[in-house]
């Protein structure tokens, strides 16, 4: 699938061949709409890129009425990305899309900062349990709840998310970084901080994965810097159950089909029924996505 | 839906227009006959530690034969790994991208005031098919004249041009050139670094030339280059931004919001 | 200078060229020699690459009576990086080389796991404040910090790393990561997890100098994916007072000189009379190095 | 202190010895010179989302010619990136490094055993100045004849040949042409992947043949290539472990924990 933030909401990319997909996670959205961040919002680094977009999106009102209408003819589930900087904020947004017709789930994007508690719901167990479960409540839609990698103990976050009535977890959303532009001697971005994706974040990513899928019975839905079919190979080798592509389809919109049609060569070769079979660890419990 | 229009093409000639640039000459018959001024491409680079795809404009096709060219500088990897292609090597296409220029009626004078390497994006619009309106004008600035494409490439067109260091024409800034160029029937079109434009939107103010006329292709980094990341926002009149790959890279400059265009 | 682990003891490369250094940080260092972990111990990743070597070193004895002596002779200030097990071993380790000639200074590598406490000293403020006052009480010699970055708060482990006494820290040591050999299907390395050095975590080093800069007054060592002089520019405009090459020296072993070259060539086009003055946020106190 | 021997060759001629191989004949007076058999460079790779430098054996030197040969196979961004440098295109070499095999008495016969691409350090040692003992057998293993480099690269040696599915030589691994080969005047040259290694200690064993007679060329991920990053450990015979890019890459087989060296 497309992880969020790098397909819009699925309009804007005419060149991108949506058929190849086995899902749609869509940009960030907010109870209000939002202009985002002002410029340079992106800069590039060895083998990454730093965003800080600052969720500019359109509010849930015009997503839920003039999106949602739409993804219904789409023969792809589209999985709405949501924020907030409040429970409550989180808690409207689920609510304002339970139920509607083109809308097949919500991913949680816990990376925001909490306006109350002064840091981000995502690197609190106790903050993260909260926000997930006062969703669950909200909705009946399957809930995705997407990891932030700055943590200390990611294994106790994914937890603490499982025990509060998560369907799934994705992991990970960027890495906080930083990059200066010295002829101009000032933050590359307006924002100053930015967050990390792309190939550079690959071994970050998947190691976040081999230790969160070893550690909760949910399905984990692997992202991060992920370009190549072998790339996707790896996250499902340390226990994802599926992966999301981000950077990679700004810089080939082919490739969504080329991972995909990699994967199911390599299953061929290796003569693999199923490829939900290929996790070098045992999972804590058998599952089926 | 169409799929992406990603587009091996290969290289046909490398030169150096001026000492401070490289033209690529490629060759991509359905690319050629695509490729409108003022649209880009993002051009595949494979150098080491980059990432991203490189916008680069049009700086003039050729349907006929099938070929397009580039003008650039070499500033960072990935212009150096552009610049180091040899002919019989590939480049990968992403495009046409974007809004191009919009042609001016025929009875129009178009002023193009273009800063360094700026100029690539009017190469195809003063001659050729693309020729815009009746009568075309060149404001050239650069920092001295080793960047100053040479007014042969630009023929069909009046060219006036300006340096900083006076090497060639007018000594200062391009900017100087415009209350004379600027008459009732003109249309502009700039291109260049921000500052350029800056100043270029300061004179149509203050000579009382109203931004609907100007045309501006802009630049800044991108990420995707067709919509999707939403990184290469600029400032909207009248609040939020708009997206330079896919509301631009052309737009008339009234769209724009100049005062917190400043320090981008 | 040189960072831990990429330039041995000084003796090993006969490659490199001493004379450009600043001073050189020694390959870590424990109370017992260690023969490091099984192969494969490196793997290359996107513009960076995962280590577990597992400290392999002949022990602070053998350091102490055999390299320090050398040392003595040279005309370069010697940083032995000390590591261990438990708070006994890093006193132990910076005892047994304190006042010694040749050493110039001790680099405390936090990111070891605590037998006793199951976690890595670094990735929590109050093991990391112990363990940086008892080795304080335990040398009169420069004592820096290295941070381990895999935390979610660099800046309060920082804070309490300065109030324990550190003369300086040095940010930041490696980012835990993995690769998978998906052919042989299995990690990579023998040790399942490594440490991510190199380019891609230039941003990420980047942003932890630019935070712990301005929250802690002693001066801060940039290290992380330097590779050049504008990359080590950079760090010295977030605040760092000087930086380490890491893996740099192994792609290019004449880096030294030419990151060095190209400072000082930036400060002569920029009629800069002092580097320590670039940072572009006021550091909380003036510090001179 | 010697300072980093960075050198900046030229590639001569790019050629394909076997379907499967690049030769790349680089231009560095000397390095030519320096270069023994059995010894590698780190050569520079600037392929993007690479980092490090590759090592490769020296296939062969010619000094009077300041000619280097390098065959390799492209498994990677790194090959396919040297494997695609044209004729007057720059390449970057650090070294020599590392210690090449010792060389037999005159009296002794050299056995060569190779498996793929391995063949590539015994090159310059069945010929020319380098050329090792009396007489030279090469046991030349492969997983078909795509892979097998031509015999008369080999001249001055005789060649035995075993492909994996039979397309040439003997049909199995090249390992089963020992026995027949290990006389008591023999000293055994080997590279090849870790398994085939493997099997010829195994043989040895068998054959009672001494592993202080067995000299391997070790290949293993390098990071450094010079003894400062520790990431080229193997296993040492007695505990701990060697570095293969300074205890190496080519030591005698008995300094090895086979044991332990299983698996990697
Ligand atoms: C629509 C468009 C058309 C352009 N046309 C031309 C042209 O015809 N001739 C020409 O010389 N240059 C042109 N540019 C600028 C050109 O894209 C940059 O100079 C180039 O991307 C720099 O890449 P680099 O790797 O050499 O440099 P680096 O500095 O290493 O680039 C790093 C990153 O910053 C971005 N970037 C840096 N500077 C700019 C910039 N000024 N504009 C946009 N992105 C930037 C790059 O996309 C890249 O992602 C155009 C830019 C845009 C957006
Ligand atoms: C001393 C020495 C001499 C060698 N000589 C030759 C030779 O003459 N001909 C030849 O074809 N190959 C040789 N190799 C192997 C060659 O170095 C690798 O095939 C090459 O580095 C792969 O790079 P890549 O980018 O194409 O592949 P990738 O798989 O993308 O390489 C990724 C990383 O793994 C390392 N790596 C992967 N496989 C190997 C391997 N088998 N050995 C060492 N490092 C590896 C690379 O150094 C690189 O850092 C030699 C290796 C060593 C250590
Ligand atoms: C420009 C950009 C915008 C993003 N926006 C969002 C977002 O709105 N919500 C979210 O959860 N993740 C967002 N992400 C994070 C990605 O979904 C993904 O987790 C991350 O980029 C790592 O994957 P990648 O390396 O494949 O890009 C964004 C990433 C980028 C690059
Ligand atoms: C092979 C290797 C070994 C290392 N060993 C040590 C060590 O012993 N002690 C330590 O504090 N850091 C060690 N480091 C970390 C480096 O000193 C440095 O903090 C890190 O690599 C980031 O910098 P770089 O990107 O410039 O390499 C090691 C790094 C590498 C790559
Ligand atoms: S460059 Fe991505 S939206 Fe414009
Ligand atoms: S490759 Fe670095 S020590 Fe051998």
């Amino acid at each position: 699938m497309v992880a969020s933030g790098t397909f819009g909401y699925g309009f804007d990319a005419p060149q991108v061949d949506r058929s190849a997909l086995g899902a749609m996670v869509t940009k960030g959205t907010t109870r209000a709409a939002r202009t985002g961040n002002p410029p340079v919002r992106i800069a590039e680094t060895a083998s990454g890129m730093l965003n800080a977009i600052g969720l500019q999106n359109p509010g849930v009102d015009y997503v839920a009425q003039t999106y949602a209408p739409q993804w219904v003819e789409w023969d792809l589930p589209v999985i709405v990305n949501i924020a907030g900087e409040s429970i409550e904020d989180y808690v409207e947004v689920a609510r304002r899309l339970d139920g509607r017709p083109g809308v097949a789930g919500i991913e949680l994007n816990i990376s925001c900062p909490n306006v109350e508690a002064g840091l981000q719901f995502g690197v609190d167990a106790r903050l993260a349990a909260q926000v997930t479960e006062a969703v669950r409540a909200a909705t009946e839609m399957p809930l995705m709840v997407k990891l932030t990698p700055n943590v200390t103990d990611l294994v106790g976050i994914a937890r603490a998310i499982e025990a509060a009535g998560a369907d799934s977890i994705s992991a990970v959303n960027t890495y906080l970084g930083m990059s200066i532009d010295v002829a101009r001697r000032r933050p590359a971005l307006a924002n100053g901080l930015g967050g990390l994706s792309g190939p550079a974040i690959k071994p970050l990513a998947l190691r976040a994965v081999w230790e969160v899928a070893s550690a909760v019975e949910i399905p984990i839905v692997g992202v991060g810097g992920i370009f190549t079919a072998e790339d996707a190979l790896e996250f499902l080798l340390a226990g994802a159950a599926a992966v999301q592509l981000g950077t990679v389809n700004y810089v080939r919109p082919d490739a969504a089909r080329l991972v995909r049609d990699g994967i199911v060569a390599f299953a061929a070769d290796s003569g693999l029924p199923d490829l939900g079979d290929i996790a070098l660890r045992p999972r804590r419990k058998a599952v089926h996505v | 839906m169409t799929v992406a229009t990603l587009r091996r093409a290969t290289v046909l000639e490398r030169s150096a227009p001026m000492r401070t640039a490289v033209e690529l000459v490629l060759h991509e018959p359905e690319a050629a006959v695509a490729a409108k001024p003022g649209q880009f491409f993002q051009l595949g680079v494979d150098a080491q530690h980059t990432l991203l795809r490189r916008p680069y404009s049009i700086a003039w096709a050729n349907p006929d034969l099938g070929r397009i060219g580039f003008i650039f500088s070499v500033v960072g990897a990935g212009s150096a790994w552009l610049g180091a292609r040899e002919a019989g090597q590939p480049v990968e296409l992403l495009g046409p991208l974007g809004n191009g220029f919009a042609t001016p009626g025929p009875d129009r004078t178009a002023v193009c005031i273009a800063g360094g390497l700026g100029i690539a994006a009017f190469v195809g619009l003063v001659k050729g098919r693309d020729r815009l309106g009746r009568r075309t004008v060149v404001l050239l600035g650069a920092r001295s004249s080793d960047w100053l494409l040479p007014a042969d490439r630009l023929r069909g067109a009046e060219v006036r041009v300006a340096t900083d260091d006076g090497s060639a024409g007018h000594t200062g800034r391009v900017t100087a050139l415009l209350p004379r160029a600027l008459h009732d029937d003109v249309e502009l079109f700039m291109c260049g670094p921000n500052e350029m434009l800056l100043a270029v939107v300061r004179s149509c103010r203050e000579l009382g030339f109203p931004l609907e006329r100007v045309q501006v292709a802009l630049e800044t980094p991108m990420g995707c280059g067709i919509g999707t990341c939403l990184g290469c926002a600029l400032p909207a009149r009248g609040g939020g931004y708009l997206l330079a790959c896919q509301d631009g890279p052309c737009v008339t400059a009234d769209r724009l919001d100049w005062d917190r265009m400043d320090g981008i």
